[in-house]
């Protein structure tokens, strides 16, 4: 048996270490600036537990295959000096680790999104996202919850007869954003818990009721992706999702005139 | 009238069956109601993960049987969404609590707990046989929800509100199903608040003479750290409970925000409440939850290494401080399952510091494993194949917990296969290793057989490889991008890793099958088991002491004297006497003088 | 025989355990526990129940705290007056608490039961006079849901009055027995024990009054 | 025997519970078909007289400013988007007949009706999901009839009723499932049946306790055939227009006319 469990654990760790090391499943390719962040501290991580991870595995296996065949086993009860020397080196490694994350983190996190950057009202209901843009006044209009009426498609409850704000207002199902620009999403919930996550824009955030939660990214690479729900939600969780266009700017702005022209 | 302990045993004597093995204050009795009460729940909890791999993977199979036993829920045999949420949120629920949290702790816990300290009893026999039959009610109170209108609960076991706090508008099973889970889990608070007043006080006050806390086994440290997390988490999740109750009930506005609308439907009547405070209140109570779930099994695998290595545990009192570092530090780092909730950024990176501060203590405790190991001589039995299998287990799962510790990351991974393989490998698997290697070498103890070591080895093994199989490629999956809690995988992108799905649905069924040969063993073992010797394992500490040494228990040293130099046998008995006068005897002996 | 084995456990303790960790106090449990004289596990179990009572209640006024700062709906209430006079109610049935204790320890057994019947008169009369803090709060129109602040108020004085109801059984199981305490037969620990936790519910409800003072 | 303190509270909390679970399942019947329709309540049902009955006809105006109807983003499923190639599709609420009359207007016969007793048909309404549309968006059935929910669309569908003296149901429905088949107890107008998956697919049932009801078409014209004569109160409801009240009486073997105007809300 202990030659079953040694084989068994050395060969698992090592097909591990193989899948991770040839990415047979990895990230979907990355499209934002502040991606690239998160990457680079994945793999540091993933360097780092690796290590850990095969060397525990590794003599976890040795000391079964190895352990004494004869004999009484060795009176040690442990070893002060040592434990204290590898628990202040794990300590400072994973420390140092969390540190390392900081700037990526106050990059999404801790600073606002730049003045030039084009904001979208994001809702969320259950199971879907609606978007909205301000239109060429760059104000949006406000919103009326005694309006919203999913059927006749007053996704915000805008009244567009009595605030003239609303009137240019562009309202859709689709994400469409323009490359290289930043972008900053204003993330509310009409009912439940909902989330914003797009794998490719390494961006992913709760959408809580009763909150406005601004978000802020720059897409990098033009083409069609999907924003899908992370937050269990009700019975259509798995199904609510919307369509993500990052677009070359003449064409997202091309975009943006057909959409209003469907107001 | 002069109390002597003679007294003490007629309340265990026999007076017919009810009081005996019903209504029983006996300790060991209620530990095997727990245990079996754990048992039960799990082939429920597995089954119903059966039924999610399978709709996971094959999403337009009829499933057979399914539309006779759930017409509403699975019509012609066809799991909808909200049938695969409710499986998903009982599946939760019944393991964490009704098998991870009750079987390790109450039930070795109630067993063993004063047999390894030298008590007679628990501190308090009726109020364990309270706690016992509320969380009977409890499962009772939950399983009662399949049978409701809409079916079970279909939030989850977080029960995030609005979701969970609207009623049936938001979904089906968030009418009486999701009222009977907070009943239940209500029920199971008070029921675990009640353990863990007996459990820290029999630790506190119940010791034999010179069992020192220092002489304590790692298993007894651990149920007295557990029982002591249970005291304050369990009080504050049946507080979150009672404001989710009310307003759900009540019309308050703890959770729930004003201005909701749901289906179209205004909701009327709530004020600005917040999810946030419930995520809080829940992950104060949810994070210590998991070590409450590990630490019983992280005592146990120091406790069967050291015996079935015959070797002194590696640094006992690092262990024990460990334990208490891994019960304190549990305390400060709920946050970081709100990295991404919209909660303060400056506090998720304070909480992301703590939370791999508590990453150290785990590693000492893998250290001290691998130490303890190292130039053993080694006894594979099958509680030592499951103890070893913990480590492995535990540090496949455990390492994937810095990325999640670290907040830019766990952006990208929160919420998709790679959390559930985490927390499945570190807490879930793992923790059924420790609940294993519990049945494996307690067995004797608890029901005077022995399990059969053959079925038993081919059960480890199956399950080793099993659980590597269900569980790592979850991580490729989460990294994928493949987002968790889904009932149907409808997004293109999402349509490449399907083979992936399928092959992990493969080895569940696999897995779940090898428990079949576990039960077997059990219940055969049970009946046809070979008849055990008092201590068949040669273990030094004090439940394995001959129920012929008298009750008068005196402890002399500490619980792993293995191949102590210069004895004759491999292993001392923390009750047996010595003449050799080493520091430690003649502490006891001052200690027995009077 | 029940004082020897008393004096020896404290001979016990002091003998030490010569392997460190001093704090066990290793041999202080076993002569200690005795079916008939629970003495020293119910004066443990009472403290560590203190503690989990006190974090269910930390919960709740941590998520009152939070709650109050979140928003405008938070709408303070004019506390009723009554809660004053209850709250010196309940102080007034520590001090009986303590008296009847104290009578009891100089032998004086008319006292004791006196001074013990007084105390849970207190009690019964505390929470009568929080019934009637709801009712004129009811009266006012002040429903639980009226808003956040009304909600924590009856939340957290029913949530009281729940635990302070437990007391108060306590004490009828003394009121009950009291000829038989005063005869020392029985019931040294639970007096112990319900004094413990009848001092802690008046601690806790000074904590709450204040913060609804505070914060409602 | 005596029971202890610790046996008797979990005796008395099993037993809550049970009380609690029975609660539960107790109130499943009110779904269930069969239930007792309320057009039984009478104590004499009055015998109809189909010699004598007439009818009430009309046409629903529409007199001001059409509202112009918004398309419906279907962008979030690519199934229903695909569905309807590339079709704009527009909002049903508010639509205007080109002939100034309105479609979608459920009339029927509010009060008056009440001593007569109908058997509920057998034959079921059915509710089509048809492109991520509910069709027919505005739909009458009797109160114990049954309501036949079918789907034609390769994608999953939940229907969710909303209503007041009925009880709510939210079921799930994937591509090929069998039809979800219910029944109202109660007449109540209006309920409406909502997809959650797809926000924008919503219609209109209205049970009633009788078979006079009608809901307009292209033509705004509607009838109630089979009325025995009386004196009846009729309503004529719309969803975006409000609803019109009439008092109509209905003389033996004749038609009875009842026009309704609506104007823009």
């Amino acid at each position: 048996m202990a030659r079953v469990l040694s084989f068994t654990i050395v060969l698992g760790t090592a097909v591990t270490v193989i899948l991770f090391w040839r990415r047979v499943w990895w990230f979907p390719p990355n499209i934002s600036t502040q991606g690239a962040g998160v990457d680079r501290e994945f793999g540091l991580t993933l360097l780092v537990t690796g290590i850990l991870f095969v060397a525990a595995q590794l003599i976890l296996a040795y000391c079964i295959g190895r352990g004494r065949k004869s004999g009484r086993a060795a009176y040690n009860t442990g070893n002060l000096r040592m434990e204290v020397a590898r628990a202040v080196l794990a300590a400072a490694t994973f420390i140092g680790l969390a540190l390392s994350s900081y700037r990526t983190w106050a990059r999404m996190y801790f600073i606002g999104a730049p003045r030039n950057a084009l904001r979208i009202q994001v809702e969320a209901e259950q199971f879907a996202y609606w978007f909205r843009y301000p239109g060429p006044d760059g104000v949006f209009g406000p919103m009326h919850l005694r309006l919203v009426n999913d059927a006749t498609g007053n996704y915000f409850g805008l009244d567009p007869t009595r605030d003239p704000a609303s009137r240019d207002d562009i309202v859709t199902a689709t994400l469409g954003i323009p490359e290289n620009r930043p972008i900053e999403l204003l993330l509310m919930s009409r009912d439940v818990i909902h989330s914003f996550y797009v794998p490719q824009l390494r961006i992913q955030q709760d959408i809580v009721p009763g909150m406005v939660i601004p978000i802020h990214f720059t897409a990098t690479r033009t083409g069609d992706y999907e924003i899908v729900c992370t937050q269990l939600c009700g019975l259509g969780h798995y199904a609510m999702r919307a369509p993500l266009k990052v677009m070359k700017e003449p064409n997202f702005k091309k975009w943006l005139a057909k959409q209003a022209a469907e107001q | 009238m002069t109390p002597t302990h003679s007294q003490a045993i007629p309340r265990k004597a026999a007076r017919g069956f009810l009081r005996k093995y019903v209504f029983s204050t006996d300790h060991q009795i209620i530990g095997k109601q727990y245990y079996f009460l754990a048992l039960f729940s799990a082939l429920v909890a597995m089954l119903l993960s059966w039924l999610m791999r399978v709709h996971l993977a094959w999403p337009r199979l009829a499933i057979p049987g399914l539309g006779e036993l759930s017409a509403a829920g699975a019509p012609n045999g066809m799991m909808t969404p909200e049938y695969y949420l409710s499986l998903l949120t009982m599946h939760g629920t019944l393991m964490i609590f009704f098998v991870l949290t009750t079987a390790p702790q109450s039930g070795f816990g109630n067993c063993f707990l004063p047999a390894q300290i030298g008590a007679d009893e628990m501190a308090f026999p009726r109020l364990n046989m309270l706690s016992f039959w509320l969380t009977f009610t409890s499962l009772g109170a939950l399983l009662s929800s399949f049978w409701a209108r809409g079916g079970p609960a279909t939030s989850g076991w977080t029960a995030y509100p609005p979701l969970s706090g609207l009623g049936s508008i938001t979904g089906p099973g968030e009418g009486w199903g999701q009222s009977l889970w907070i009943i239940s889990i209500a029920l199971f608070c008070v029921g675990s608040l009640l353990g863990a007043l007996n459990f820290i006080t029999t630790t506190l006050d119940l010791r034999a003479r010179g069992m020192t806390l220092m002489r304590m086994p790692l298993t007894a440290w651990a149920w007295f750290v557990t029982a002591i997390l249970m005291l304050l988490s369990f009080a504050v999740l049946l507080a979150a409970c009672v404001l989710l109750m009310l307003d759900r009930a009540a019309g308050t506005s703890f959770f729930i925000p004003a201005g909701l609308i749901v289906s179209g439907q205004m909701i009327q009547g709530h004020q600005g409440g917040s999810p946030l405070l419930w995520e809080h209140l829940f992950w104060f109570f949810g994070h210590p939850e998991v070590y409450i779930a590990i630490l019983p099994a992280m005592g146990l695998t120091s406790h069967l290494l050291s015996c079935f290595a015959r070797k002194p545990v590696f640094g006992y009192r690092a262990m024990v401080w460990a334990t208490i570092a891994i019960g304190f530090l549990g305390f400060l780092v709920w946050g970081h399952h709100m990295f991404v909730s919209g909660m303060n950024p400056y506090s998720a990176f304070a909480f992301s510091v703590l939370t791999v501060v508590i990453a150290v203590p785990s590693a000492v405790k893998t250290f001290n494993w691998l130490g303890t190991l190292w130039g053993g001589r080694l006894r594979l039995t099958t509680a030592m194949l499951f103890a070893l299998g913990f480590v492995s287990i535990f540090v496949s799962g455990g390492l994937s917990g810095i990325f999640l510790a670290e907040p830019p990351v766990d952006v990208q991974l929160h919420a998709t296969y790679f959390v559930v393989a985490h927390f499945h490998l570190v807490m879930g698997m793992a923790a059924m290793f420790g609940i294993f290697s519990g049945t494996y070498f307690w067995f004797p103890k608890m029901f005077g057989r022995m399990m059969n070591e053959t079925l038993g080895k081919i059960h480890f093994i199956l399950t080793f490889i099993g659980a590597y199989c269900v569980f790592m490629p979850m991580y490729f999956l989460g990294m994928a991008g493949n987002v968790r809690r889904y009932a149907q995988f409808v997004d293109p992108y999402l349509q490449p890793l399907m083979p992936l799905h399928r092959f992990i649905t493969v080895a569940a069924l696999g897995l779940g099958a090898a428990q079949m040969i576990f039960v077997f063993n059990l219940f055969g073992s049970l009946f046809g088991g070979e008849k055990a010797g008092e201590n068949p394992w040669e273990a030094t500490t004090l439940e394995w002491v001959a129920a012929s040494a008298g009750k008068d228990l005196v402890v002399y040293r500490g619980a792993y004297e293995y191949a102590v130099p210069g004895k004759e046998k491999d292993y001392v008995m923390q009750n047996a006497p010595d003449a050799s006068g080493s520091r430690a005897e003649k502490g006891a002996r001052d200690g027995n003088a009077n | 025989m029940a004082t020897q084995t008393k004096l020896s456990v404290l001979e016990e303790t002091r003998g030490g355990d010569g392997d460190g960790g001093n704090w066990g106090e290793g041999s202080r449990g076993r002569f200690g526990w005795d079916p008939g004289a629970a003495l020293p596990v119910g004066l443990t179990g009472i403290w560590i129940a203190m503690a989990s009572i006190t974090m269910f209640f930390a919960a709740f006024t941590s998520a009152m705290v939070v709650r109050a700062g979140l928003g405008a709906d938070w709408t303070r209430v004019a506390l009723p007056h009554i809660l004053y006079l209850n709250t010196a109610i309940l102080l007034a049935s520590s001090l009986t608490l303590e008296l009847s204790k104290h009578c009891l320890k100089a032998g004086r057994a008319g006292q004791f039961s006196g001074w013990l019947f007084a105390t849970a008169g207190l009690g019964i009369a505390f929470l009568a006079g929080q019934l009637d803090a709801w009712r004129e709060l009811a009266a006012r129109g002040v429903y639980l849901a009226r808003n956040p602040a009304c909600s924590f108020f009856y939340l957290l004085t029913a949530a009281h009055g729940i635990h302070l109801a437990g007391g108060l059984l306590a004490l009828f199981y003394l009121v009950a027995r009291h000829r038989r305490i005063a005869e020392g037969a029985i019931g040294g620990t639970a007096l112990k024990v319900t004094t413990l936790y009848w001092h802690f519910m008046d601690i806790l409800w000074l904590y709450l009054f204040l913060m609804l003072i505070l914060w409602v | 025997m005596k029971l202890r303190t610790g046996e008797r509270a979990s005796l008395l909390l099993g037993i809550i519970v049970a009380g609690l679970n029975f609660f539960s399942c107790g109130r499943r019947p009110q779904s269930q078909p069969g239930a007792p329709i309320s057009g039984s309540r009478a104590a004499k049902p009055t015998p109809i007289n189909l010699a004598t009955v007439g009818k009430i006809s009309g046409t629903i105006y529409f007199k001001g400013q059409a509202p112009s109807l918004p398309i419906i983003h279907m962008g979030g499923d690519p199934v229903c988007a695909s569905k309807h190639q590339g079709k704009p599709v527009y909002a049903e609420d508010g639509k205007v007949n080109p002939n100034g009359t309105l479609p979608n207007v459920f009339v029927f016969v509010k009060a008056g009706a009440g001593k007569y007793i109908f058997a509920p048909p057998s034959k079921p309404v059915v509710l089509a999901q048809k492109g991520c549309m509910y069709v027919p968006h505005v739909l009458g059935i009797q109160a114990g009839q049954q309501l036949k929910i079918i789907s034609e669309d390769p994608t999953m569908h939940n229907v969710h009723l909303i209503a007041k003296n009925n009880p709510e149901w939210n079921v799930s429905q994937a591509p090929g499932a069998p039809p979800i088949v219910k029944t109202f107890s109660r007449p109540e107008v209006m309920m409406t049946a909502e997809c959650n998956q797809h926000p924008w697919m919503r219609c209109y049932i209205g049970a009633v306790g009788n078979p006079f009801y009608a809901v307009t078409g292209t033509d705004g014209q509607y009838a109630l055939k089979g009325v025995p004569p009386g004196a009846y109160t009729i309503e004529a409801w719309t969803a975006t227009f409000g609803t019109q009240i009439r008092q109509v009486v209905v003389r033996p073997k004749q038609t009875t006319k009842a026009d309704f105007t609506f104007k823009p809300s």
